[in-house]
């Protein structure tokens, strides 16, 4: 009920915010199409939140400038993903799409955004073919390119000493580009690969063939429930003390940590972000996302800030100019001028971050289960996919 | 009953001609993007009218037709994507160019509802229903295996739309008359159809088909060749919806998707012929606009959980309006003869 | 001549032997008539016939030719035509459209997906003179489900007329019909007498024992007694298993 | 073949859990004629109430506690609201109205709980281990379930086939209007039927809490499944329905832990796995294609059966 009222009170002042923002200017219009529903909808919420709150913190603008931004559910559904898309262009003449959380909806709207000559900035999904062959100059992602992460597990693993590692994904394409990033840094010997149904949600199976292998440890990308259900068992089966469990940051965020209780005792993670990096910015963030949600943000949360301040920083410098002044625009976000909530941060020449990578230990800490950064792993990462990219 | 159905046939041509001027309406609304909502909406219309050729028709409730769709499609996004790589797909180069990839959408669709059909057939009522979903599944996860198209992300269409000689896809207006134009052909195909001596024969197998084994009809190979029919008409609609997203994935496959057509041909009026097209405008315009009116009119809640509108409006379609938008429309049109229009 | 051959016939349900070791002997042009109390097995016998269920064990020939594989929709174009005891009839459409998707079938495969069937003005012509053999021609436009009981029933007849059958198996055609209906159809069987070989249940016994050649009894699945309506009329066996106490009907 | 038995008791596990959805899912169609989508909904409540009940009480077992009557009630009242209009409708009404529900059911879950998956942990006496062989550890809490799914299995055979409640439903099954004309209260009959099997239904939501994330569209995954058990097993049969949750556990579980390996044999590596994954995940359903196609009224079909 509770959060019933807080969803009711939630829209209400957003649509107060929007009402007052435009008065003296003519608001820049961003259309966000992220994920709110199906099971993946927190990662979504989670995006849009973090990037209201940036907007919040200016009273509806961003480096100075009113914006209106439109949040609409693309439901995991590409096909819906495209009609929200194409209203916005059509319709709403948005001047920058954000907010794509899934790697099956990205491949269909951003070229979309981009033939419309708008600006298209990802606060999550990357997949590489917009890294290399197909990278655009209108086109920047302020997460990470979709194997960062895994290649950190790869790195982290390396540096933690490990020899054997069994892996595990779903059957489907980002399962696969999971495993190969992993592999790409790890040093150890690879002795078995599980390749599960996706959804999928018992793994009494699997769990089976990794006591039977003994590997020193799992590395596994499941995402969502999947990785839930995963973890669980893993758990009860007992297999935690034997084979230590290196995951990407996906499958290790707050929410998932809740849900799986101290069954996460000594998960091993990557990120580019965690809640105890001392930095100015992210202690600002930290603040606001705590006091406005009275919840901790997770990592698409601050992924979905990053996204709002980069704008800010543009928008700042083109002094509210986005199509009028593309190429200024677009400058002024290749310079990326925004102290990012993660440190360290500037574009690569295909317009993905080069950023620092941690691994982290789940911990147990006033009860609650958190993330605690063990160490850097990589220092000025950049993805494996920018000399396919023509961009200079 | 043959006056009114003549009625509503001309009427449906009329309207029909009518729609062709919508994208200057659209223009004049200053609302471009309609276009697109209401090609996303003929295709749809088609994949329904097929099905209605299996359900309303033949009686034979078909729980996976999403996966005539979704071959048609992958055929149409596979060939693109060899054109693109310039690699050879068993052998075959591969093309962007519609009359090739079209037609070959709906022989390949065509092709896989025979083998499944054949063996589908030899089940009746929730057994057949059960049958076609298991069939659908394997096909959605045989398309989510498929690594090298893609797998779960699917296929974009690098290089655009196909390439039809004196159009151009490209143009969102010229898309939409190809899916009027596509969606106005097969009704008029399964309209002669529905007439013939086939069509007879199918009505017929809806209503009783012990009588028509007794008159010494065998059922079986006129209910696999409307299989088919409804197959290649879906694949075509599969075609045409990749072109109109430029991309495929496996989610055309889901077993939500083929619910999703026969709430269209419910929703519209099961076994007539402006049912499934009426069915799919409906449910595309409260999929797509009950959040926004929602949020127009300041009910919040339900522009984010318009789902909980959405299904007891399904469920109270089902419960209490018999004949579903056909008969609301018709009824009144066509006084008693309204309540037979099969 | 034997036009149909019944030899030994078994099938059961089962603990329920609908059909017991049945031996019938149907000859050519003759209209035999099939009596016996309810849940004798008339019905089964109809649907091993045509082909709807299949014997467990026994033999049926048809014009000497073994039909026990031969398939059900094959039957019918063969000569060996059913009607049915509850109306079966194609609802939606029309009675004329009822006939005409008969004689379609007559003329081989309808893998016709063009021409508009309703426009083969031959074809309805025949059809509204199997309507009107049956009495019907006036309603031929009406649909199927709109049409009187007793008429549903004539327009099952007309159905099996057009298949031109050689032999003809009724089950109970005037089940449900007024007297003055039942008449038409006693007619009607004088008519076709002689020219199609019948096979008729029926439960109104004046009718049966007016209108049949022979009269054969069927009691828990065996035929106990097969004659000329005369002679089953004083067959003792006959009267003490079935007709019992009842009176039995005299002819006119 | 310490890890063949082991695979072989994962397979029974899932079984018997898929059982315990699948049964009351048989029965109401078996008795009703109806074919509930939404009954994974009342999988779903049951989770849903175990976590909430474990987040009040602090304990697993008030939790489980309960799930029976909030399922049981969310049953109820489906059955009254809803079920009830849809006895006498084709499938095809059937099959779209719970369709709706569910679609109903998923977004008021998801407005009262939130998105995020809810936490479930097992008390401490269950999350051990125990060797049931000599090198062979297994989750005391799998046990546990296939314990007793087993003996919920056996009562249900007890219920029906040796009380007169039991006799009326195997009668209802195969001769409806029978058991009317004898003045049995079939609506009564029928709400009890549709309670028990949402009871059932709940409680192997509750029980599959702490294994699986407790989410919307839980429901949905297993529900799917379930038809293809009582499918394969002979619709309206619950002995059906326990064969085919069974064989669907072995062959999913099976097809699962060596199908892959065992393509390796023959085919590459990177082929064998993706070949291997494809056919596991498509398994099931090919399994349930072949059954139809050569007994399409399923292995153990309900005998006498007149619909």
């Amino acid at each position: 009920m509770k959060k019933l009222l807080q969803t009711l009170l939630g829209t209400l002042v957003l649509g107060l915010g929007l009402a007052n923002a435009g008065f003296t200017q003519e608001p820049v219009k961003i259309g966000m199409v992220t994920t709110l529903s199906t099971g993946g909808g927190y990662l979504g919420q989670d995006v849009r939140d973090g990037f209201l709150l940036a907007v919040e913190e200016e009273d509806g603008k961003l480096g100075g400038v009113p914006v209106e931004v439109l949040v609409e559910d693309d439901g995991r559904n590409p096909v819906n993903g495209r009609q929200i898309v194409k209203r916005f262009l059509d319709r709403d003449r948005i001047s920058i799409l954000t907010g794509v959380i899934f790697s099956n909806i990205s491949p269909v709207v951003a070229p979309m955004a981009l033939k419309d000559g708008i600006f298209y900035i990802s606060p999550n999904s990357a997949p590489s073919t917009f890294a290399g062959k197909e990278c655009h100059e209108n086109y920047f992602v302020v997460s990470w390119q979709n194997d960062t992460l895994h290649e950190a597990a790869g790195m982290g693993a390396t540096e933690l000493g490990y020899k054997k590692a069994l892996l595990l994904a779903p059957n489907y394409q980002a399962g696969k580009d999971a495993l190969a990033g992993f592999k790409r840094f790890f040093k150890g010997e690879v002795i078995d690969e599980i390749y599960v149904k996706l959804g999928q949600n018992d793994y009494a199976a699997e769990i089976a063939r990794i006591r039977a292998a003994k590997p020193e440890m799992v590395f596994q990308f499941l995402p969502g429930g999947m990785g839930i259900n995963f973890l669980k068992q893993y758990s009860q089966a007992g297999l935690m003390k034997d084979s230590a469990m290196v995951v990407s940051g996906f499958s290790a965020d707050i929410k998932i940590l809740n849900a799986i209780g101290d069954a996460g005792s000594g998960i091993i993670s990557t990120s580019q972000w965690n809640h105890d990096l001392d930095n100015a910015a992210n202690q600002q963030f930290l603040l606001g996302f705590r006091s406005k949600f009275e919840r901790e943000p997770t990592l698409y949360a601050s992924q979905g800030y990053d996204t709002a301040k980069l704008i800010a920083s543009a928008l700042k410098a083109t002094g509210g100019k986005v199509l009028e002044d593309k190429a200024g625009f677009r400058e002024a976000l290749k310079t990326a001028k925004f102290a990012s909530v993660r440190g360290n941060f500037r574009f690569a020449s295909n317009q993905h971050p080069i950023h620092d990578l941690y691994i982290r230990e789940v911990v147990k800490k006033n009860g609650q289960m958190q993330n605690r950064i063990l160490r850097k792993v990589a220092t000025d990462h950049q993805d494996a996919y920018v000399q396919e990219c023509g961009l200079r | 009953m043959m006056v009114s159905e003549n009625f509503e046939a001309r009427l449906m041509l009329g309207v029909g001609i009518l729609l062709i001027g919508f994208p200057w309406f659209a223009d004049w609304l200053d609302e471009p993007y309609l276009v697109s909502t209401a090609s996303r909406i003929w295709i749809y219309a088609l994949a329904a009218m097929s099905l209605n050729l299996l359900v309303g028709f033949a009686g034979l409730v078909s729980f996976g037709h999403s996966a005539y769709v979704g071959v048609g499609a992958y055929v149409v996004g596979i060939l693109a994507w060899h054109q693109y790589e310039e690699t050879n797909f068993l052998g075959l180069p591969g093309t962007l160019e519609g009359f090739i990839s079209i037609p070959f959408a709906m022989i390949v669709s065509g092709i896989v509802a025979l083998g499944i059909g054949a063996l589908c057939l030899r089940t009746r009522g929730i057994y057949f229903i059960m049958i076609t979903l298991a069939f659908a599944q394997m096909l959605f996860y045989f398309f989510v295996s498929l690594e090298q198209y893609g797998g779960d992300d699917g296929l974009m269409m690098m290089d655009g739309r196909n390439k039809i000689p004196g159009l151009d896809l490209g143009e969102d207006r010229q898309m939409y008359w190809l899916s009027l134009v596509a969606l106005g052909l097969a009704t008029w195909f399964l309209r002669r159809l529905s007439m013939s001596r086939f069509g007879m024969v199918l009505h017929a197998l809806r209503q009783n088909e012990t009588r028509l084994k007794a008159i010494g009809v065998p059922p079986y190979p006129y209910m696999l060749v409307a299989f088919v029919i409804a197959g290649a008409l879906a694949g075509l609609s599969g075609a045409l919806l990749t072109n109109h997203m430029e991309f495929v994935s496996p989610d055309f496959l889901h077993w939500t998707r083929s619910g999703d057509l026969l709430i269209m041909v419910i929703l519209g009026g099961i076994g007539t012929w402006t049912g499934p097209i009426l069915g799919a405008i409906v449910f595309l315009l409260l999929e797509e606009f009950l959040p926004l009116l929602f949020q127009e009119i300041g009910l919040y809640l339900f522009s984010e959980h318009w789902r909980l509108v959405f299904g007891p409006l399904l469920i109270g379609i089902v419960l209490f309006a018999k004949g579903g938008l056909h008969a609301l429309v018709f009824k009144q049109m066509k006084g008693v003869d309204g309540a037979f229009a099969n | 001549m034997a036009l149909l051959q019944i030899e030994h016939l078994h099938k059961r349900f089962g603990a329920l032997a609908a059909t017991d070791n049945l031996s019938l002997q149907i000859n050519q042009g003759e209209l035999h008539a099939l009596i016996g109390p309810n849940g004798a097995g008339k019905t089964t016998l109809i649907s091993l016939l045509s082909g709807s269920l299949q014997p467990d064990s026994g033999l049926i020939k048809f014009h000497g030719r073994n039909f026990l594989q031969v398939p059900e929709t094959i039957r019918p174009r063969l000569g060996l035509v059913r009607s049915f005891q509850i109306t079966s009839v194609f609802p939606e459409f029309s009675a004329l459209e009822n006939v005409t998707l008969v004689l379609q079938s007559q003329q081989g495969h309808s893998f016709r997906f063009w021409k508009v069937a309703r426009n083969d003005f031959e074809l309805r012509s025949k059809a509204k003179e199997y309507l009107k053999q049956v009495g019907l021609d006036r309603e031929s436009e009406i649909p199927a489900y709109a049409l009187a009981h007793g008429q549903q029933r004539q327009l099952e007849l007309a159905m099996a007329l057009a298949l031109e059958p050689k032999l003809l198996l009724l089950d109970e055609p005037m089940a449900g019909m007024g007297p003055e209906e039942s008449l038409k159809v006693v007619e009607l069987l004088q008519q076709l007498k002689g020219k199609i070989t019948m096979l008729l249940i029926e439960h109104d016994m004046d009718a049966v024992f007016s209108v049949a050649d022979r009269v054969s009894v069927l009691v828990y699945g065996h035929v106990i007694a097969t004659g000329t309506p005369s002679e089953i009329r004083e067959n003792k066996e006959v009267c003490s298993a079935y007709l019992g106490e009842h009176e039995i009907p005299v002819a006119n | 073949m310490i890890l063949l038995i082991e695979q072989l008791l994962n397979g029974l596990q899932f079984g018997v859990f898929l059982f315990l959805v699948s049964a009351g899912l048989t029965l109401i169609f078996g008795i009703m004629g109806v074919i509930n989508l939404a009954h994974g909904s009342l999988y779903m409540v049951g989770a849903y109430a175990t976590a909430i009940g474990m987040q009040w009480t602090g304990s697993f077992w008030w939790g489980l506690l309960m799930a029976l009557p909030a399922a049981a009630f969310t049953g109820w009242l489906v059955e009254l609201v809803i079920i009830r209009q849809l006895y006498r409708r084709d499938h095809l009404d059937q099959v779209l109205a719970t369709f709706g529900l569910i679609l109903f059911l998923n977004e008021l879950t998801t407005i009262c709980f939130g998105r995020a998956p809810l936490f479930l942990s097992l008390p401490e006496t269950l999350s051990i281990s125990v060797e049931i062989l000599p090198g062979l550890l297994y989750p005391l809490y799998r046990l546990l379930i296939i314990g007793t799914g087993l003996l919920l299995a056996f009562f249900l055979y007890l219920l029906i086939s040796h009380t007169r409640a039991g006799m009326l439903l195997r009668a209802g099954t195969t001769h409806r209007e029978m058991v009317e004309a004898l003045g049995v209260n079939l609506t009564l009959l029928n709400t009890g039927l549709f309670v028990l099997g949402a009871l059932l239904a709940g409680f192997a939501g509750a029980l599959a809490g702490p294994l699986i994330s407790v989410e919307v569209g839980m429901g949905e995954n297993v529900l799917i499944l379930c038809f293809v058990c009582i499918v394969i097993g002979g619709l309206g049969s619950i002995r059906g329905a326990l064969f085919g949750a069974l064989l669907i556990g072995m062959v999913d579980t099976l097809g699962r832990a060596f199908l892959a390996s065992g393509l390796r044999l023959i085919l590459p590596l990177d082929f064998a796995d993706s070949i291997g994954a494809a056919l596991s995940s498509m398994s099931v359903y090919l399994l349930m294609a072949l059954v139809l196609i050569f007994r399409p009224q399923g292995i153990l079909p309900v005998l006498g059966r007149v619909r």
